[in-house]
């Protein structure tokens, strides 16, 4: 490192270890795509897509759509970025992505009839296209050179070069611990201001490295000692240590936040019972989840909307039952109604990932009080990964009920939203065989505006309250910190590393 | 934990010894304070479901974090559970894993040792495993072995055991081949007696003191490596408390809310403490110089 | 001596073949799938088996395990199922920052534990040797991060002398090596130290009541070189024998303080691997565990008669 | 026989002690080790201190050096004087600058005494770096030179060896010139050649001797060997039980001995004049060994080695009632030979038959009905009963493997104890309970147990004070009346061998050299080691128990003066 060079250290919320951002949905390997890959298009914060690498044009029929490349884009190798490194990229990106597949569903073709120029021909209209190839989470389609998207999408890549603002730096690359960005002298911002993932991404420091630290108590202490300079997540709990520091900033970039949800096992009793669904559901208390999660009610917010209650198709209809307190006896009623006969409830508990140790253990006394029998099992979150996968009886190795988080834009509409997807074995875990959602999911596709759009949306919010094909327990907030030497942070759901500065200190 | 003192009493004598002192060898106090507090310790965990004031288990998100108060004698956790029942109830869990692990590993150990001291084929085949399993880093196997059956009590116990028992082995195997040599077992082997008597009459309480002592040794580790393993998310889970998981559930607020892991540790510490000097003092008076010399 | 160290290399083969077919089985008994963890929450069956199938882990375990031997015997520890990097490579990364510490984490221990113990054994049953004692076995019966964080609390929040985390190569300078990992040695060495000065005391013990040490005195050598030149090299083996064999403590601590400390050991590498089912990886850092533990106990076992002329290979 | 007759009167006192009494440390109520000790050595005096085991000696000497062990034993009255100078009032500092400048001492067990893991020669030299402003050079030129004076053979060599690579008897001349080089003006010798062959004894006192004339050592000399006392002694005092209860001129005490005590003990030496030999029985040969071999060691993986060999064709027979003696050297095979022919190990060649069975090639299980006919008494009984066990439980073990009844043995064993002069309670005790006599009386009775044919002792008294080795051996000749067995009898005692055994075999780096009837043997050997042997055994012309010299006729006959 030089003289005068700024480097920002910041630690992220888990460490890089897959490089392929098509390949996985892991937030830490998307981000670290939005750092050294551009996209062609973005959102904006209003939900709204925006031309990054290129502007578009689509044809009345909603058949064609035509994206034009603007000048000066360039890869790290200093080759140009063109039509057809943008094409291989997207269709790699389409067998990993759903929404993706969706499009190559209906997809004529796809062809980069210059360098320039990329013609998406479709046989059918699929309106949410731009919405589909802006989304920023979880798999963003990251434009690469056209050697390197060659790669099958079930193998990971091996060469990271892309046409981003930084450069990754594979020499000081840890797997697991660190990675480090250099800025990317030839990238051409965009000139309209930043918004989101959209705007100029206008690089003003010559390093980023990233860390993990695996104890929060560690990273925070190394912030308040001024050792790093920011920190992605900060637990709630411990704010209350930087908030006597007067040279640290904690602060909330992101106010779309997250949802945590727990997912019931339509395949085996007792959740194959819609009634005992109902119960579970009555049975569990938002308010008290959301507490013992987070602490401070500031980072919290009761939700019953599925698609989020800050976007825009987010309602909340129907949700009371959620929202209102814990309703033990109406639990109770379901259950009896139902015929419950004892059927102990497998609940996996994840022991190593701090944001989902809590929510089984609140669930398991919310249940248990409500007269479920409870069998809680303790496990590391990569078995939690092999065994929500298998669709075996409970006894066989299977499980009923498990619990996780999504980012807000990840749940944010029926397509988006894996699970509210009702293909029974095709389905997300869990495995729901539910014809009339897929039907409403149809109808959102073929939907003509956003208001038909925000219908349809408030019908499966009421169809998924009644037939509980997850439970939604809330939104929160995760705050981030920074030296206050580290300006001008955009506020994104994606932490980046553009527009911000650092002052000496 | 390889070289003992050997020596020339039975585990009977050794821990009456503790009482009646034999002449020259002045104990002290502190095995006496050692072994109160001990006591005191197992009694108030294994009593404790009879007075603590709430359910360990019963959370109230309202009640998070809260200071020492009368209605929470030490305060609570993030989960709003009180402190106080939880610290005193997971004395049980952990004294347990700590006396199960020394109790499995010492019977595993004693039996598999006897055997590789006494048949010289199988020996070798026994060490080699042996010495594969203690190379085997203690901790990430048990965290290879509670990923595989789930952190339940009996798979940290053992998870803890398996990397002990070698010890054990290695330290009863070396009893075993030293006391053969000496000439009380050859007069056994003039006066007609078989081997396996020999082994399990003449050899076996040669190995009973050195193993009091590894046995304290490994009473405490559990109890230690149990809170390591809940530290790197693989301990026993937390609808069980112990104080190795409520010290590391506790751990990110070491600087908010030292009590979370003052108290459970305070009790671990002292529990050690007490198993330690007490094994220290059994070795203490089994080391031949400190008896008289008869004769 | 040379045909000793022959022999004892030879019969290192099957234990690490042992420990090899053991940790193979135990891995691919444990529940977890590597692809599931590459392909992250939202991909669907069809998509995990193609990758499984990339990965080799549809193939039947003989096969899995010939071809892992096979590679082994060629010195190739294969590649990281997550990050595709060279397996070979993350371990040459990480293992400077381990052996740095544990050495210095050794260095530390044996100063401070050897002359604790010859203390305690020589002002036996006397307040010096209850204070040196209970010293120790406090070390030993505080969990390891406990006193991490009381470290990091004192010395480099409120006295700021040490920085909080992190780690520099000795190349980077002294200076900023030492910063950095002072701290997580001395807090590896609290346990080892109890380890070593109780072996010490004992050891000592035993010693101090030879007649050879009687010997001495009655030759008028004054008490400093009777404890240290006489009684010491006589209590060496033991106390060798658990500097040895402490190791595995001492790896088992290492996991613990490069998490609280923020240090990119091996480590946090197998407990991460662990975690995330990285089989090369997990099966290539136990064995380098195990080859580094079968190796320091070789070496201590060498080292014996380095102390003691009577043991001769 | 002569005995040393200077007359010290008109040299300088060295050591004066005066009242010394030593207890346990902090029960000043208990009974003393020492009570009331009194005793004054001159400048070039040998002072030989003899007595019961456990009677004092040695903590005497320690009190003197100062090295009485703080946990256990403390000083509690009386003065020590060493040429002016109060001992018991010294500060460490002053003791340690006393230690191997003034006074020396060399210890019992040179096996233990020295540190094994210096070089010897750098234990000589600390001493020169403690005490002396010696260079480094000058110092191992002094140390090389003591050695030779010890008459070290080869001392460049053994300059640099380590303890464990010396012979016992090159280990206790490097404790002596350790103890010598600085010339002290008292030597302490506590039991220096108690472990040792005499041969090499003879050496050693023959090394103090000289020294005591070059430099005019004042000598305190520890022993129970009463042989060693009539040699070296000008004075002699006699301890029992922490006292002083005779103390005398050599000659004065071994012609006319005053107290109960010292008689008792004198009469118990025995005689170097062998018994005469029992009738030789006419019935057939009970043991029979023919050619046996034993090596130890040998083969190996890698590498063939070659193996000691401890014995080598070994021929004798024993017959029914008859006693054998085997004698030699330390490390001659006397052992080896004993524990073939129990079949604790594997004779390399040859037959042992005992009781019309071969049982040299059966196989461990094979054996096994065999053992009772044939039974050991173990040099070392403490070390040979089980620590845990209750006597009882020892002598039973042996007749429930041969499927006596528990009852009918522990009746047995009661009635062996009343044979063994044992009172019947002992049988709930353990055998630290005992003393060393007892215990050997002990194992006695547990071999007796067993009623085998064939009883072999090694070493089985020599560890034991002259009074209580007479008992032990009346005791055999008693068993060996009433019940007519075999005897192989191994000691390295020469008087000893001569008072029981009826044949002798002298044994020499593992081969036979000399076989026949107990008084050809000893009264007129034609070896020249076993001559040389039996010249060496000190005091060999005393009858102790008579008080008298032995004329010519009843010494050794043939035994060159
Ligand atoms: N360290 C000790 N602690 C307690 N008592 C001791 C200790 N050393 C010796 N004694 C006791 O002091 C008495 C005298 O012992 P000492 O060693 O002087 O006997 P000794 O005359 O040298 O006997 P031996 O001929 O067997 O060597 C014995 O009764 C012994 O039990
Ligand atoms: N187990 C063994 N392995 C190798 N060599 C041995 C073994 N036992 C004895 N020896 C050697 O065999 C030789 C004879 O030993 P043995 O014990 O028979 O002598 P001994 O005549 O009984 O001597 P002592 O009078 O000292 O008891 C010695 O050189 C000894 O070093
Ligand atoms: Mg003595
Ligand atoms: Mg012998």
């Amino acid at each position: 490192a030089q003289e005068n060079e700024t480097t920002i250290t910041a630690v992220m919320h888990s460490g890089l270890r897959v490089l392929d951002p098509v390949i996985t949905t892991a937030h830490i390997t998307r981000n670290h795509g939005y750092m050294i890959y551009d996209v062609l298009t973005a959102v904006d914060a209003d939900f709204k897509p925006q031309p990054q690498m290129a502007d578009w044009t689509a044809s009345d029929d909603g058949l064609t759509y035509t994206f034009t490349l603007r000048d000066g884009l360039k890869f790290h190798d200093d080759a140009p970025v063109t039509g057809t490194d943008a094409v291989a990229s997207l269709k790699r990106w389409g067998e990993r992505d759903s929404g993706g597949q969706m499009i190559f569903d209906v997809t004529e073709s796809l062809e980069a009839p210059d360098d320039k120029t990329i013609v998406w021909t479709l046989r059918e209209p699929f309106a949410p296209l731009l919405d589909v190839i802006s989304k920023q989470s979880a798999v963003p389609p990251f434009i690469m050179p056209a050697r390197v998207a060659e790669t099958s999408p079930d193998e990971t890549i091996t060469e990271y070069v892309g046409s981003g603002p930084f450069v990754f730096n594979s020499d000081e690359y840890e797997p697991g611990v660190s990675v480090t960005y250099e800025k990317f002298d030839d990238y051409v911002p965009r000139e309209e201001p930043v918004s989101w993932m959209a705007g100029g991404k206008v690089v003003n420091v010559d390093r980023v490295v990233w860390t993990t630290m695996p104890d929060a108590l560690t990273a925070i202490n190394a912030l308040s000692a001024g050792e790093i300079d920011y920190i992605e997540q900060v637990q709630i709990d411990l704010l209350p240590i930087l908030q006597n520091n007067p040279d640290v900033v904690v602060e909330r970039r992101d106010e779309l936040g997250y949802v945590t949800i727990g997912r019931p096992n339509h395949l085996h009793p007792p959740f194959d019972n819609k009634l005992v669904r109902q119960a579970a559901m009555a049975a569990l208390d938002q308010e008290s989840m959301l507490a013992t999660m987070q602490g401070d009610p500031e980072y919290y917010k009761v939700c019953g909307a599925i698609f989020g209650c800050s976007t825009p198709l987010g309602d909340e209809a129907g949700s009371e039952i959620l929202t209102g307190g814990a309703d033990p006896e109406k639990a109770k009623a379901l259950l009896e109604e139902a015929g419950y006969d004892g059927t102990p409830v497998v609940l996996m508990a994840p022991t190593d990932v701090i944001s989902l140790t809590n929510q089984p253990v609140v669930a398991a006394q919310a249940l248990r009080e409500a007269g479920f029998e409870v069998d809680m099992q303790s496990m590391d979150w990569q078995s939690v990964v092999q065994r929500r996968a298998q669709q075996s009886p409970v006894a066989e190795g299977g499980w009923n009920m498990f619990f996780t988080n999504w980012m807000v834009p990840e749940i944010s509409d029926p397509l988006i939203n894996v699970m509210v997807n009702g293909r029974g074995d095709d389905a997300w875990f869990g495995w729901p065989t539910d014809p009339e959602i897929e039907k409403l999911r149809a109808d959102f596709v073929a939907a003509e505006d956003d208001g038909a759009r925000k219908e349809i949306a408030q019908r499966i919010q009421g169809h998924v309250m009644d037939n509980v094909n997850y439970i939604m327990m809330g939104e929160y907030l995760i705050p981030q910190a920074r030296r206050d030497n580290i300006k001008d942070m955009i506020p994104s759901p994606v932490p980046v590393f553009w527009n911000m500065t650092k002052d000496a200190e | 934990m390889t070289e003992f003192p050997q020596s020339r009493r039975s585990a009977f004598q050794v821990l009456t010894g503790m009482f009646s002192l034999p002449a020259g060898a002045r104990v002290g106090i502190g095995p006496i304070i050692a072994a109160v507090i001990l006591v005191a310790i197992v009694l108030a965990s294994v009593l404790a479901p009879f007075y603590v004031p709430y359910d360990p288990l019963s959370m109230n998100a309202m009640a998070r974090l809260k200071p020492p108060s009368e209605e929470f004698l030490l305060g609570t956790d993030p989960y709003g559970r009180d402190t106080f029942s939880r610290v005193m109830t997971g004395g049980r869990v952990s004294l347990l894993i700590g006396v199960g692990a020394a109790v499995v590993s010492v019977v595993v150990g004693l039996i598999i040792g006897l055997v590789a001291g006494f048949f010289r084929t199988a020996d070798s085949i026994i060490m080699r495993i042996m010495d594969s399993l203690m190379a085997i880093p203690a901790i990430l196997l048990a965290i290879a072995l509670v990923a595989l059956n789930g952190p339940s009590l009996g798979s940290v116990i053992i998870a803890i055991t398996v990397p002990e028992v070698p010890r054990v082995v290695r330290l009863v195997r070396s009893v075993v081949l030293s006391a053969r040599e000496e000439p009380y077992v050859e007069a056994a082997i003039a006066l007609g007696s078989s081997m396996p008597k020999i082994l399990v009459q003449h050899l076996m309480p040669n190995t009973f003191a050195p193993l009091i002592v590894q046995g304290t040794y490994i009473c405490a580790s559990a109890i230690l490596i149990e809170a390591i393993l809940s530290f790197l998310g693989a301990g026993v889970s937390t609808e069980i408390p112990t104080w190795g998981n409520i010290m590391a559930e506790g751990r990110t607020y070491f600087q908010i809310k030292p009590g979370l892991i003052f108290w459970p540790g305070l009790l671990l510490s002292l529990c050690i403490l007490a198993i330690n000097l007490l094994g220290d003092t059994a070795r203490d008076l089994l080391d031949p110089r400190m008896k008289k010399r008869e004769g | 001596m040379l045909l000793y160290i022959t022999k004892r290399v030879l019969a290192t083969i099957p234990v690490m073949l042992i420990v090899a077919i053991f940790v193979f089985l135990l891995l691919r008994l444990t529940p977890g799938d590597p692809a599931a963890i590459l392909a992250g929450d939202a991909a669907t069956p069809a998509q995990l088996e193609r990758i499984r199938d990339r990965l080799g882990l549809n193939d039947p375990l003989l096969t899995q395990f010939f071809t892992w031997m096979g590679q082994l015997l060629r010195g190739d520890l294969g590649v990281s199922l997550l990050s595709n990097t060279s397996v070979a490579g993350m371990v040459a990364d990480r293992l400077g920052p381990t052996i740095n510490i544990a050495l210095m984490t050794i260095v530390i221990s044996v100063s401070l534990a050897v002359p604790m113990g010859v203390i305690a054994a020589w002002r036996h049953r006397t307040w010096v040797d209850f204070l040196v004692m209970s010293f120790s076995v406090l070390g030993f019966s505080v969990p390891v991060f406990v006193i991490g964080y009381i470290l990091i609390q004192i010395f480099a929040i409120e006295l700021r002398w040490v920085p909080v985390q992190g780690y520099k190569d000795p190349s980077e300078g002294l200076g900023a090596f030492f910063s950095r990992a002072i701290l997580p040695s001395l807090t590896l060495a609290t346990i080892y130290v109890a380890l070593i000065a109780r072996m010490t005391r004992a050891s000592m013990l035993e010693v101090l009541g030879e007649d050879y040490i009687r010997t001495a005195r009655a030759k008028g050598v004054r008490e400093n070189v009777v404890l240290f030149r006489h009684a010491l090299r006589n209590a060496a083996v033991p106390i060798l024998t658990i500097i040895g064999t402490g190791f595995a403590l001492l790896i088992s601590g290492v996991v613990v303080t490069e998490s609280v400390f923020n240090i990119p050991g091996i480590g946090r590498l197998t407990v991460d691997a662990i975690l995330a089912r990285d089989y090369p990886v997990i099966q290539a850092m136990i064995l380098l565990t195990a080859g580094i533990y079968v190796f320091v106990n070789l070496l201590v076992d060498v080292s014996y008669s380095f102390f003691d002329p009577r043991i001769r290979y | 026989m002569e005995f040393k007759s200077q007359d010290f009167s008109s040299a300088t006192q060295v050591l004066t002690i005066r009242g010394l009494r030593v207890g346990l440390s902090g029960r000043p109520n208990a009974t003393p080790v020492l009570d009331g000790i009194d005793l004054d050595i001159r400048a070039g005096e040998t002072h030989c201190l003899v007595g019961e085991s456990g009677s004092g000696k040695s903590v005497t000497s320690l009190a003197v050096m100062g090295l009485l062990p703080p946990d256990a034993l403390e000083l509690q009255g009386g003065s020590i004087d060493l040429e002016g100078f109060e001992i018991s009032k010294a500060t460490p500092t002053q003791l340690r600058e006393l230690r191997a400048r003034r006074i020396a001492m060399i210890f019992q067990e040179p096996m233990t005494a020295l540190n094994p893991v210096l070089r010897v020669g750098e234990q000589i030299m600390e001493v020169l770096s403690m005490h002396s402003d010696l260079s480094q050079s000058e110092a191992k030129k002094r140390t090389l030179d003591m050695m030779e004076q010890v008459h070290l053979p080869d001392v460049a060599r053994i300059f640099s060896a380590f303890p464990h690579q010396l012979s016992g008897g090159q280990r206790q001349r490097i404790m002596i010139a350790m103890a010598l080089i600085l010339d002290p003006d008292l030597l302490i010798a506590d039991e220096p050649t108690t472990a040792l062959d005499v041969t090499t004894q003879l050496q050693i006192l023959k090394l103090i001797a000289e020294m005591q004339e070059r430099h005019g050592t004042a000598v305190l000399f520890i022993t129970h060997d009463m042989g060693v006392v009539a040699e070296i002694a000008d004075t002699v005092s006699v301890m029992q039980k922490g006292r002083i209860v005779e103390r005398a001129p050599i000659r004065e005490l071994l012609t006319a001995p005053q107290e109960p005590y010292t008689r008792k003990l004198l009469t118990a030496v025995p005689n170097l004049a062998p018994r005469p030999a029992r009738d030789a029985a006419d019935r057939q040969d009970l043991v029979n060994v023919r050619g046996l071999d034993m090596t130890y060691g040998g083969g190996g993986f890698f590498r063939k080695t070659e193996g000691v060999k401890a014995a080598r064709d070994v021929n004798f027979t024993i017959a029914p009632g008859r006693t054998l003696g085997i004698v030699g050297e330390s490390g001659s095979g006397k052992s080896t030979v004993a524990r073939c022919i129990m079949r604790l190990i594997d004779p390399t060649a040859g037959e042992v038959t005992i009781a019309g069975t071969e049982i040299a090639q059966l196989s461990r299980r094979q054996l096994q009905p065999h053992r009772k006919h044939f039974q050991i008494v173990f040099q070392d009984p403490y070390r040979s009963l089980n620590p845990r066990w209750t006597v009882a439980r020892s002598l039973c073990e042996g007749p429930i493997n041969f499927g006596t009844p528990r009852a009918e043995a522990m009746a047995k064993a009661a009635e062996l104890m009343e044979l063994v002069d044992l009172p019947r309670d002992a049988l709930d005790r353990y055998p630290h309970q005992f003393s060393g006599g007892q215990r050997q009386r002990i194992a006695i009775a547990r071999a007796v147990a067993m009623k085998p044919d064939l009883l072999v002792a090694d070493e089985a008294v020599s560890a034991l004070d002259v009074s209580v080795q007479a008992q032990v051996l009346d005791l055999l000749d008693d068993i060996q009346e009433k019940f007519g067995v075999a005897m192989l009898f191994i000691t390295h005692d020469l008087r000893v061998a001569a008072q029981i055994c009826d044949d002798v075999l002298v044994m020499q780096k593992g081969v036979v050299v000399e076989h026949g009837p107990a008084q050809a043997v000893l009264s007129n050997p034609t070896d020249t080691y076993t001559r040389n042997l039996i010249e060496a055994a000190p005091g060999r012309h005393w009858d102790f128990a008579n008080y008298r010299a032995l004329d010519s006729a009843s010494a050794f006959k043939g035994a060159t003066a």
